[in-house]
This record gives C-alpha cells, structure tokens and sequence, in this order.
C-alpha cells in the first residue's frame, strides 16, 4: 500500500495534478467550497490560473467529517488538506510528515440564549464562575442565576464533549469543573443553535459565525463583561475562540501553493469575514 | 348464526393502523412539500449551489446527478451480491451450519451503524483499495448497508415460491439456473425490484456513510466513478447542521421525495409487465 | 443384469421419524413395476428418492445405497440422474406458463430450437398422454387453468418430453375416468418395450392390468415384491394377503 | 450447454456470495482490529457495565452500559410502537383496501422509507420534541420516548412491506380452501392469514430491528445524547449516535477514538444475541 | 318437494368458452347424488358453482339459477350459502398450520371455544375420515408435510367440521388406497341420512356402490339423470351406455 501511493505520488510529478482534496471541520467546510467554487468559477480551467500549467478542469474539493477526520485524512493521504477548526495537538503534528498549517482566522464561542429569555435584558453579563454553574448544574433554575428570571428550569445545549469546540470551551471556560451529564449534546453548530432558536430556556456556546448569520434569532451574551465582538475576538479579550486551520502533509504543489495563496489573499480573508468569522488577516 | 360483530377487534385494529399508516405518510409528504415548495423552481432543479454561504441560492442540479449515482452504484452493486447470496442460501445451501452461520452475519452487520460502515469503507475502499474519496467508495458502502435488507426479502420471496412448483422443474433434469431463469424469477421479479426500490430509498437518503468515502460540499457533475460528487442528503445535511437554509434543506428534502417517486413509479411499472404467480 | 435400479439397505428419515426401512429391491429393465400400499406408508418416498428428490427436503436423511446401472447415483449429479429417471408427482403441478410453454419447457433445455420441431414433439406427447384434442385450440392457455385430470395429463405428456429411460409415476391416472386411464395404460404397456416404469398405484387393479412386477410397501418396508401375478394369486406374507384383499391399509 | 451455464451459474453464485460474506466479515474483523485496543486500558466487562462515559478526562472514563441501556429502551420503544401498527397496516393493505388502492398507497409506503434520516431528525425536533415541549411541560422534549416514536415511524415500511407481500400470496393461495368453509374474510385473516405470516412478521422485525438499532441521525437529533440512564421521558444517548457524533472529534488512534470502534463492536454482539434468540424462535414456528 | 337444490338453465363461462350447457337438475335431500363423466366435461365446474365458489374466479359468468330450499342463491350472502354447503375441493389444499390448526379452524369460526369441546370434535372428524390414528402424535405438525392421501382425508375431516347441510365432493377418494376408500365410502352413506352428499367420482363403481342418483355430464351437458340402478343398468341415451361401457371419454 505505501509503494502504491508512493508510485502514485510519483506519477503526479509527470501527470499533472488537477484534483484538491480538502477534508475536515464541518465549520470551514462552507467557506472552503465557497472560495474554491468562485475559483473555480472565475478560472474555469489550471491553465487560466497560470499558464505553466497545463489544461485541465480546475477540481477543487471539500468534504466535511470532523476536525479529526481532516487530520486523520491527512495522515492517511486520502486528501490533499485537512480543515481543523482548533489547535492541532502535539501527537498529531507528530505523525504528520513536514507539518505545514495556514490560518484563514477566528472562530468565536458566544454564550447565546433565546430572545424570549429575559436574560440579556435584566443582565446582558456572565462572569466564568456563572456560566460555570450553569453548564456543570449548579444552577438548576434560570431564577438561581437572576432572581427576577422564571423558575424555569435551564437546558444546556453543547457541542460532542470529546469535539474540538467543546474543547476549547472547556479550556477557557469550564477549567475542571465538567458540564452536566444531562446535558443535551448537538451533534452540529447548525443544531446546536436551532434547539436555542426553538427553546426559550436553552443556553449553549452558539459559533460566532452563526449568530452572524442568524442576526436577532439568538442573542449573545457577554462574558466576563466583554462583547463578543470582532475587535475584541481579534484583540483575545473575548477569550473563547479557536483558530481555523488548513494542514497539509509535505511539500505544497505549484497548483496548492495558487490555491492557498488564493485563500489567503484579501478576496479569501473578505469570503471568511462574510461568513461571520474573524479573518486572520 | 350472524356474526357481524366478531373479529370486531382485529377490523378496528387494522383500520386503525392503516389510517395512522395514511396519516403519516400524508403528514411527512405534506409537512415537507408545503415547506418546501416555496421557491421551487426549475432554475431550482437546474442550477449550480449559489449564494453566500454556498447553498442559500441557486440550485442543487449536481447534488441530484451525484445521488442519481450513489443510489445506481449502490443499488447495482447490493442488488447483484444480495440476489447471488438470497440463491446461493435458497437453492444451492445444504449445509445447515453454513446456511446458519451466513445468515447470522448478515442479520448482525444489519445493525452496525452506517457511520461505522462508513469508516470501514474509509480505510477499506479509499486507503486500501485506493478507489479515494469518490462516488465508487460511496456508492460500494451505500450497496453494504442496504444489502442484508435486500438479501432478507429477496431470500423470502424466493421461501415462498411453493417448493413443488421447483421439484416438479428439477424433476425433468433441468438444471438450478435453468429453473431459476425460467421460473423463479418470473414469480419473484416483482419482489425483487421492489425489495430494491425500497433499499434504494433509504440508500438514498443515507449521509452517514458517504461522509467518509464520497460526498463532498460542491462538485460539479461528476465526470467518472472516480470522481468525488455531491449528493441531496449530504448537502442537506450541511445546509441544516451548519445552519445554513433550512428553507433550501426542505426544498431539497421535497427533490428527493420527488426522485423516490420516480425511482418507485419506475419498479411500479416494471411490475405491471410481470404477473405475480 | 436384468436390473437397472437396484437399492441397498435403504432407510429414509425426516427428521428423526424413519420414514422407510432398510428397503432392497431390484427394478427390472423394460419393465412395468408397481409399488401398491396404504396411504402414509411411504411410497411416494420411496419412488421420490431414485431421482434424488427427497435429496432435495432439507429435513430428510438418507441412509443405504442406490445403484443405477450398477452404479451409486451418490456420486452422479442431480440433473444426470433426472435427466435418465423422470418423474410425474402425485400432485399435478404444472408451471404458471401457457400450456404450450409447459410443453417446450425442457426440449428448449435439452437444446431443441427448432419451432417445427418443439411443435411436433409438443402435438405427439400431448396425443400419447391423450390431451391433445382437448387442448389443440387453447395451447396458449395458463396451464393452471386447466381441470384437475387434464392438468395430470399434462404433466405426463410433460415428463415424457425428456425421454428418459425410466419413468416413475405417482399415482398418475388418480384424476382420470376410465378412459383416460385405459389410454394411459395402453401407452405405458407401448412405452414400457423401450423404457423401465414405476408407477406407484393405490388402484390394484390397474398394477394387475399393467405391471409384470408389483411391490407390497406397509409402514415403510416392502413385505414382498415379486411377479404380478404371483404376488395377487398366491402372496406369501399373511399380511401382503390380507391388503390384496381389501382387509387392511 | 446447460451443463456449462450452470456450471458458471453456480460457481459465479457461490464466488458473489462467498465474496459477499468476506466483505461483511472483514468489518467484522476491521471491527474487531480498530477495538481491541482499549482493552489493554479496561477490561470487557468496565467497559460494558461501567456506567461513565467521559474519554478526554484525564484519566478517561470509557464505559457504555448507559448507552447500551439506551440503544434497547429506545429500540424497544420503537418496536412496540412499530409492530402493531405495522401489522395491522399490514392486514390494512391486504384485506381492506382494493388492490388500486393497494397500488396506490404501496410506493408511498416506500418513499417514508426513503426520506432522508436528517430530515426525520429535524421535523423531530421540530414538531415532536416541541410538541413535548408545548403540551407536557418538559423543559426539553428531547427524549426516549420522541426517539422511540421517530424510529417508529422510520422502520415501519420494513414491518410492511415484508408481511404484506407475504399475506396477500397465502389469501390468494388459500382463499378458495377458507372460502369453501363458508368462512369470513375477517376469520380468515384472525386464524390462517395470520398465523401463516408468522416467519414473515418475524423476518420483518428482524429488518427493522437492526434498522432501529444501526439508526444514527435522526435519533441523534431527538434524543439529547446525554450519556446517562434512559428513561421514557428523559434524555439518553444511543451507540450509534454516540459514534456519529464523536468519530468526527476523536483524535486519530487515541484511546477515545478507538473505544467509539469498540461501542460499534459491542453493538453488533447485542444484535448476534438478538438475532440468535429469534433463531430460536423461528426454530420453534418451523415445526 | 324432495329436492334441496335445483338449477334452471344453468350455464357457465370461462371467458368467452361455454363451459356448462342449460343445466337442469334436481338434486334429493338426503341422498347421494353422483357425478360422472369424463375428465374435462365440467364436473368440478359444476359443483363449484353449487356453493357460489365459481362466482370467485374472475373470468366466469354464470347464466340461469341456482336455487337451495327454493330460494335463488344469488340473494344470499356467500358465507351463508357455504356454511350450508361444504365442499372438497380435487386438490386437498391444506393450510400451512398445523395439522390441529387445519381442524379447529372452521369450528372456532362458528363459535366453539371450549378446548375440550375442539379437541372431541378433531379426534371425532378425523376419526370419520380415518386419519386420527396415523396423526394422534402429531397433531402440531405442518399439514402440508402430511402425504398425498393423508391430505385427502385431512380435508375431508375438516369439510366435516361445518357441520353443512350439504356436502360437495370432488373426487374425494382420487389418492385414497382401498382400506381408506372404503372407509370414506362407509362413512358418507351414515352421513347420507341426515345430509345431502355430491360426490363427482371418475370410478363408476363407486358410483355405483354409494350413489342413489347419478347424473352423467358430457362436454358441459347433462345426458342423463336417474337413479343410479337405473342409469347404469338401463341408460336411456347411447352416449351414456358407451361411456359405462368404457368406450368413450
Ligand atoms: N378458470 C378457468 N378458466 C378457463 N377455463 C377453465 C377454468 N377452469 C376450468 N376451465 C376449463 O373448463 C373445463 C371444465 O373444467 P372442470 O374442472 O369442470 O372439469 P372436470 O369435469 O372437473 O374435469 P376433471 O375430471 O379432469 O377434473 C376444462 O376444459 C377446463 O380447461
Ligand atoms: N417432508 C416431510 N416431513 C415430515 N414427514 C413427512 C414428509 N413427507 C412425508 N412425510 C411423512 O412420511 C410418511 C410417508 O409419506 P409418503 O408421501 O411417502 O406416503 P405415501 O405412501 O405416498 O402415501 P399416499 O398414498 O397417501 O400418497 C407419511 O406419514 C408422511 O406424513
Ligand atoms: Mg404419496
Ligand atoms: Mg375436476
Ligand atoms: O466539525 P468541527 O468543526 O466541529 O470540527
């Protein structure tokens, strides 16, 4: 098998290679196809993009599966990127041969509730200790956290605990403490902020991209009386965010390295901020 | 004696089950098609995913050729390995602890999540076997899934050919194939596609597996079976998991209710020609 | 060897239940043989197991030999043997195709392509199992459609489409009023210059017409299998006497 | 000729099914590879009947019985809701509607079998975990019982399609015998049909068991995929969803990664036992 | 009026084929009425359209009237007609239950719960239709695994079980040994005295034997009917007498 991709990776050197594979993070998977779709759109064929390269369809493609599943795919050679929306660790690094990351930017974590919560109005603040509570279950009831709130009880919504946004919340937010066992698990951002959209009590960490995108449906809270702003996300005084990540195995190919140039360059840093996250650049 | 009343029970019990059957296949179909009718167009049917983010316009034109292909490849290659296995098992199987032990393994692996099948189909088909991420990887652990639900039903309408009727073909020295070509299917050919429409169905409709081996956000066309492709429950599954339409997610949910229908209008009228013993 | 079919120390089982106990016989070539018993005693098994049919109950188990032409049928294919043996069951069960269709099913197998040729073959059987004028202007009708004697004789004209060596029957002529069954008898007497038949017969009067030797077959063994003629003038076994005689079965 | 045909015929069968069985053992043994793993850090039964399930604490917790627990209460839910109604829908179509009719409702039987389990998932959510929401005072509606209700309605074609076809053979078969009796059709139905269609019920539960039991997105979507105790009106999680939902973060070859294998493992054994209990039934049905 | 059924100009169609001619008959309450004639004519045809059974098949048209006690059948529901008239059919057709199952299946309809009252009645049938003794340790076993005979009688034990006021036969004896023929015969000449019996037999001499009347058909005609004594001994019509002769069919 190692021969096989080996022979196969040899034979591109001759045969150009027309095809990009990225695979990864269900959360930068839409601005990947995004910007590699007006790529394509825009060039149509590799040789438009550069006239070195010969005339063949410009295929780019993007496969979501997980932050994991990117790195993973990587390792294993079945794609040319892998899109990871938190750090890479260590151990990953480590398997991967001359590592190579480019960040694309910012991802915010808000704590966002309902609007018919009246939260936001009696205290648009939630210090760590408080959002704390409430994720482990100290608090029970929305009351315990604002006593004119409702003896309603609070239902907390979090991404898969063992994900990579999960983690970040637990790094900067939960620190030790562990987010209750009843609490419910969305198996994606998306659902994650629909279950906040259609219960008025829910609470959950909704993708600052998302509550961009869902203007008035969710609200944002702050935290630790910082704003979930792009000023403050990129200055790191709102602390939970995670980068967002492309990585690759060796060397870039001539057609990689147009193509990442492509990502980085103001038109990919404009689609990023458009989709509601904060740019790197 | 007049017995009006009796069995007053089991009337009200399959009167009662067969409008809650109606019910709910009335509400589903209505419940997604008046969502998603708004806005359904041609240009609907006909366009390339659009907009920003990439699925909040335009349409999803490859999605619907990518899982026109899925469900092919899949209902091709599950079709041919389940109808060979359902014979072998029926006709040619005389060992009852080889007839036993089949059947279990397939029973068991019905139930092993499609995810799981689709990181077998990962390591296997994409890595090993070095087909990449493309529609064949796809479509293979699509046929995977959907095969011990075609095995079953193709190996019962095979149990329930009456055995005489296949005694009295051997009987004249013909040969297993020979009766099979000639008898069996006739009979059975209207459950066969039928058991394949409606493993196609859920073939179609599967996300898990293809997000692994073959699915991808935005492709094109696909240009051969090695070629990466989008597919409607893929593209779905973006547009409501990252919270993108769900407007558009119905609209594509009500294409695909649509294309089920073709699919099934289609075994219905293959059914017409063949009369059922 | 005037014996084409012999059979060793043949038991029968299905499921635990013995079916047929240690039977040994001897069925003479080119001529008629009738196996006569009680209903249940086990004669359509019997005669089901020379082609391998019982072969193919998944409950059934087979103990002894079986020896065509000398040779263990254990080691021949199935079709080979079918090919050689017919059979016409007990139960008529003709193939949800067209009468015609029935009639062609295995010439077209055994590689006659000729229409001419399959029309013939089907005119001349459907004439020996005497359908033929009954049916001659609805050869395209569903064979199931057929009455219960005209569907018997059907499968009869069936089996003999193979031309095979021996012929086993089932209680052939049970549908059949007397003249159909004359006409079936007169063609076994013809057929029985070129073929060896076994008919399996609960009308003692007909195995007495028809057939030069007769088996007496109780709870799955045979009590005596001898001479037609000797076997109803002058049984040897009490019991064989007591049947023949309408006491018993 | 035949002789060759078949020849090809039988060996072509027996290599595709051969090729086929090879398949599904080799993820039986991919299965088994990517599991085993774990079981070098606890031991078969923890795994099975420890009752924490939390794999990036250090040290992890990797234990599933609650899932386990969650899988068989929600599938079990499914399937008392699935098979009368199935059944019955069954006789339904046989026996009350006329055959246009049958044609009729037959193909859209199928296309429920066929809309997508994403889409189930969200009209879930939508209207049955809202519905709990509204009407019963739940704080979240998310729970066995939504799950139990979805998958019912998801693995009801399967029930349908495999006895209807067999009850209408065995009516058309037998109605002239029942019918010579003097007998009603409803009697018929009560006493023959449906005591013949046993082994077809049964092959139908056995589709749609291992349908509920494989089930990933929709009852992910429903059920809260909380890794605690079921109960009817509270959260749980299920092994499938467990898998789906974690594959996509666990890091490559860690322990988490390759317990999510071993919870995939250990639910094909259930559906083994499971199955080999409806042997055994049917075993008994064969006599 | 001594007769339970009649027909007026009854005539039958299957597609556009006559299958039955004008049949004029008057069948005598409790008496054996028997059916003859050669395979094909319309005999079953004839009895099926008795108890409204040929008004099942999709292609038959039925002309003239039938009447039971004087009363046109047409009115009357199905089920009500057939609980009055039961019937075997040529081909035994077991259920695919068990052999108890098969029996208890018409009485339960009619109202027996009683286990005890089922059972007497199963041993009671099957002992009339003398199977019990070759299936009293078998009774949960698959009817349809039983032998051709055995099947036979099964469904005869279990046309008993109605309780009809009539009872029409097709061939019930075809599969049937001399013991188990007798046996039946026996048993419907007890039963003649309290029901009407059909019976349509291709054995003349069992006609013979039980038949008060018999009614000869001949390509959907009836050529004759009389008391048995008479039809056989004195036929008016020459077709009949070559027929009873042998000589035509
Ligand atoms: N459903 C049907 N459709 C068309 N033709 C039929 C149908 N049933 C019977 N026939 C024809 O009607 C004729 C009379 O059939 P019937 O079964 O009454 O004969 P029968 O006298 O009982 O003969 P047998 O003694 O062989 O049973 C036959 O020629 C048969 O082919
Ligand atoms: N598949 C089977 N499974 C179990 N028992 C069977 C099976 N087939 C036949 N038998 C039993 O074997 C015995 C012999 O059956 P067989 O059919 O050989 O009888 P037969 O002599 O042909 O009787 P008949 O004259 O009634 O046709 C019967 O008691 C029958 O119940
Ligand atoms: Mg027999
Ligand atoms: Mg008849
Ligand atoms: O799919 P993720 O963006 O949650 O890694």
């Amino acid at each position: 098998n190692e021969v096989n991709r080996d022979q196969a990776a040899e034979s591109t050197e001759d045969v150009f290679k027309s095809q990009i594979l990225f695979k990864g993070s269900s959360t930068l998977a839409p601005v990947l196809s995004k910007i590699s779709t007006e790529f394509i759109e825009e060039y149509e064929t590799w040789d438009k993009v550069n006239k070195d390269f010969p005339n063949k369809s410009l295929d780019i493609f993007v496969s979501a599966g997980g932050s994991s599943a990117g790195v993973k795919s990587v390792i294993d050679g079945s794609s040319d990127f892998g899109m990871v929306s938190r750090s890479v660790s260590d151990e990953e690094k480590g398997k991967i041969e001359g590592y190579q990351e480019f960040k694309l930017g910012v991802d915010a974590l808000t704590v966002s509730v309902n609007p018919k919560n009246q939260i936001y109005k009696l205290k648009k603040n939630l210090s760590t200790e408080e959002i704390q509570k409430i994720f482990s279950g100290e608090y029970k009831y929305w009351d315990q956290v604002e006593t004119s709130l409702a003896h309603e009880e609070i239902v907390v919504v979090t991404r898969d605990l063992g994900g990579g946004a999960h983690g970040v919340f637990q790094k900067k937010v939960m620190g030790d403490a562990q987010v209750k066992a009843d609490a419910i698990q969305a198996p994606s951002m998306g659902a994650l902020v629909t279950k906040i959209i259609e219960n008025k009590n829910a609470i959950g960490y909704a993708s600052y991209g998302l509550v961009n995108q869902n203007g008035g449906k969710i609200i944002p809270l702050d935290v630790d009386g910082v704003a979930p702003t792009k000023e403050n996300i990129i200055s790191g005084d709102y602390k939970i965010s995670r980068p967002l990540l492309v990585v690759k195995k060796g060397t870039l190919l001539p057609q990689e390295e147009t193509f990442i140039n492509e990502l980085l360059s103001e038109e990919g840093m404009k689609t990023i901020e458009r989709m509601g996250f904060v740019p790197a650049k | 004696m007049k017995r009006t009343n009796k069995h007053l029970g089991i009337k009200l019990w399959s009167i009662l089950s067969g409008s809650i059957l109606i019910f709910l296949v009335l509400y589903m179909n209505i419940y997604i098609f008046s969502k998603g009718k708004e806005g359904l167009s041609i240009d609907f049917l006909m366009d390339m995913p659009k907009g920003f983010p990439l699925g909040t316009d335009g349409g999803i034109f490859p999605a619907i050729i990518g899982s026109i292909y899925f469900t092919s490849i899949a209902c091709f290659f599950a079709g041919m390995i389940a109808i060979a296995t359902a014979i072998y098992l029926n006709f040619y199987c005389t060992n009852k602890r080889i007839y036993g032990g089949i059947h279990m393994v397939i029973q068991s692996t019905a139930g092993i999540p499609s995810i799981v099948l689709g990181l077998f189909g990962y390591t296997f088909l994409v890595v090993h076997l070095n087909f990449g991420i493309s529609l064949l990887s796809g479509g293979m652990v699509l046929g995977i899934m959907i095969f011990p639900f075609i095995e079953v039903k193709v190996e019962k309408a095979f149990q329930e050919i009456s055995k005489e009727l296949i005694y009295a073909s051997y009987a004249l020295g013909i040969s297993k194939a020979y009766t099979f070509f000639k008898i069996i299917l006739p009979i059975c050919f209207g459950e066969i596609i039928s058991a394949i429409a409606l493993a196609g169905g859920f073939a179609m409709g599967a996300v898990a597996p293809i997000i692994f081996t073959g699915g991808v956000l935005y492709a094109p066309e696909p240009k051969g079976i090695f070629s990466p492709a989008m597919a409607l429950p893929y593209h779905l599954y973006i547009l409501i998991g990252e919270g993108i339409s769900i407007e558009n997610a119905y609209k594509t949910a009500a294409v695909l209710l649509v294309l089920l229908l073709v699919l099934n209008s289609f075994s219905i009228f293959i059914g017409l020609f063949r009369k059922v013993e | 060897m005037d014996h084409i079919i012999e059979t060793k120390d043949l038991s029968i089982y299905f499921d635990q239940k013995k079916i047929l106990d240690k039977i040994n016989i001897k069925i003479k070539e080119n001529k008629i043989t009738a196996i006569i018993g009680p209903s249940g005693c086990g004669k359509s098994t019997f005669i089901k197991s020379l082609n391998k049919m019982v072969h193919e109950e998944k409950n059934a188990t087979i103990d002894g030999e079986i020896l065509l032409h000398g040779k263990n049928i254990n080691g021949m294919e199935k079709e080979i043997v079918r090919e050689k043996i017919g059979m016409v069951f007990q139960n008529p069960m003709p193939f949800p195709l067209s009468i015609y269709d029935n009639m062609i099913y295995a010439p077209i197998y055994y590689g006659i392509k000729d229409k001419e040729k399959l029309g013939n073959i089907v005119k001349q059987k459907l004439i020996i199992a005497g359908l033929y004028d009954e049916v001659k202007n609805n050869m395209k009708m569903q064979a199931t459609k057929l009455s219960g004697g005209q569907q018997q004789r059907l499968c009869i004209a069936r089996a003999l489409t193979v031309e095979p060596e021996i012929l086993l029957l089932d209680e052939p002529c049970s549908a059949l009023d007397v003249k159909n069954t004359a006409n079936i008898e007169e063609m076994l007497k013809k057929l029985s210059h070129q073929y060896t038949i076994v008919i399996v017969t609960h009308n003692l009067a007909q195995a007495k017409r028809i057939a030069q030797y007769t088996a007496f077959i109780l709870n799955g063994e045979i009590i005596e299998y001898d001479e037609t003629k000797k076997l109803f003038e002058n049984p040897q076994d009490e019991r064989t006497k007591q049947y023949i005689e309408g006491i018993f079965g | 000729m035949h002789k060759k045909f078949e020849k090809i015929f039988s060996n072509s069968i027996k290599g595709i099914t051969f090729f086929s069985v090879m398949i599904l053992i080799c993820i039986i043994i991919f299965l088994i590879k990517e599991s085993v793993v774990i079981f070098d850090e606890i031991s078969l039964l923890d795994f099975i009947f420890g009752d924490k399930w939390n794999p990036v604490r250090n040290p992890p917790n990797i234990s599933i019985f609650p899932m386990i627990l969650g899988t068989l209460y929600v599938s079990f839910v499914a399937m008392t809701i699935a098979l009368p109604i199935g059944v019955g829908a069954a006789i339904f179509l046989t026996s009350v509607v006329n055959e246009k009719m049958r044609k009729m409702i037959k193909p859209s039987i199928d296309l429920l079998a066929g809309i997508p389990s994403v889409i189930y998932g969200l009209i879930g959510l939508l209207v049955l975990v809202k519905f709990f929401e509204i009407h019963f005072d739940f704080s979240s509606g998310e729970s066995v019982l939504v799950g139990g209700i979805l998958l019912a309605i998801m693995v009801l074609p399967y029930i349908i399609s495999t006895c209807d076809e067999s009850m209408i053979k065995i009516a058309k078969r037998y109605k002239m015998a029942s019918d010579g009796l003097g007998i009603s059709k409803w009697h018929m139905i009560r006493y023959l049909i449906l005591p013949a269609s046993k082994k077809s019920i049964l092959a139908g539960i056995i589709l749609a068991l291992a349908r509920a039991m494989g089930e990933t997105m929709a009852v992910m979507m429903v059920i809260g995929n909380s890794p605690i105790f079921p109960k009817l009106l509270g959260k749980t999680q299920t092994i499938p969803a467990l898998i789906a939902l974690e594959m996509g973060g666990a890091q490559v070859d860690s322990l988490h990664y390759h317990a999510l294998f071993a919870a995939g493992l250990v639910l094909m054994g259930i559906l083994f036992v499971v199955n080999m209990l409806f042997y055994y039934i049917k075993k008994n049905i064969d006599y």
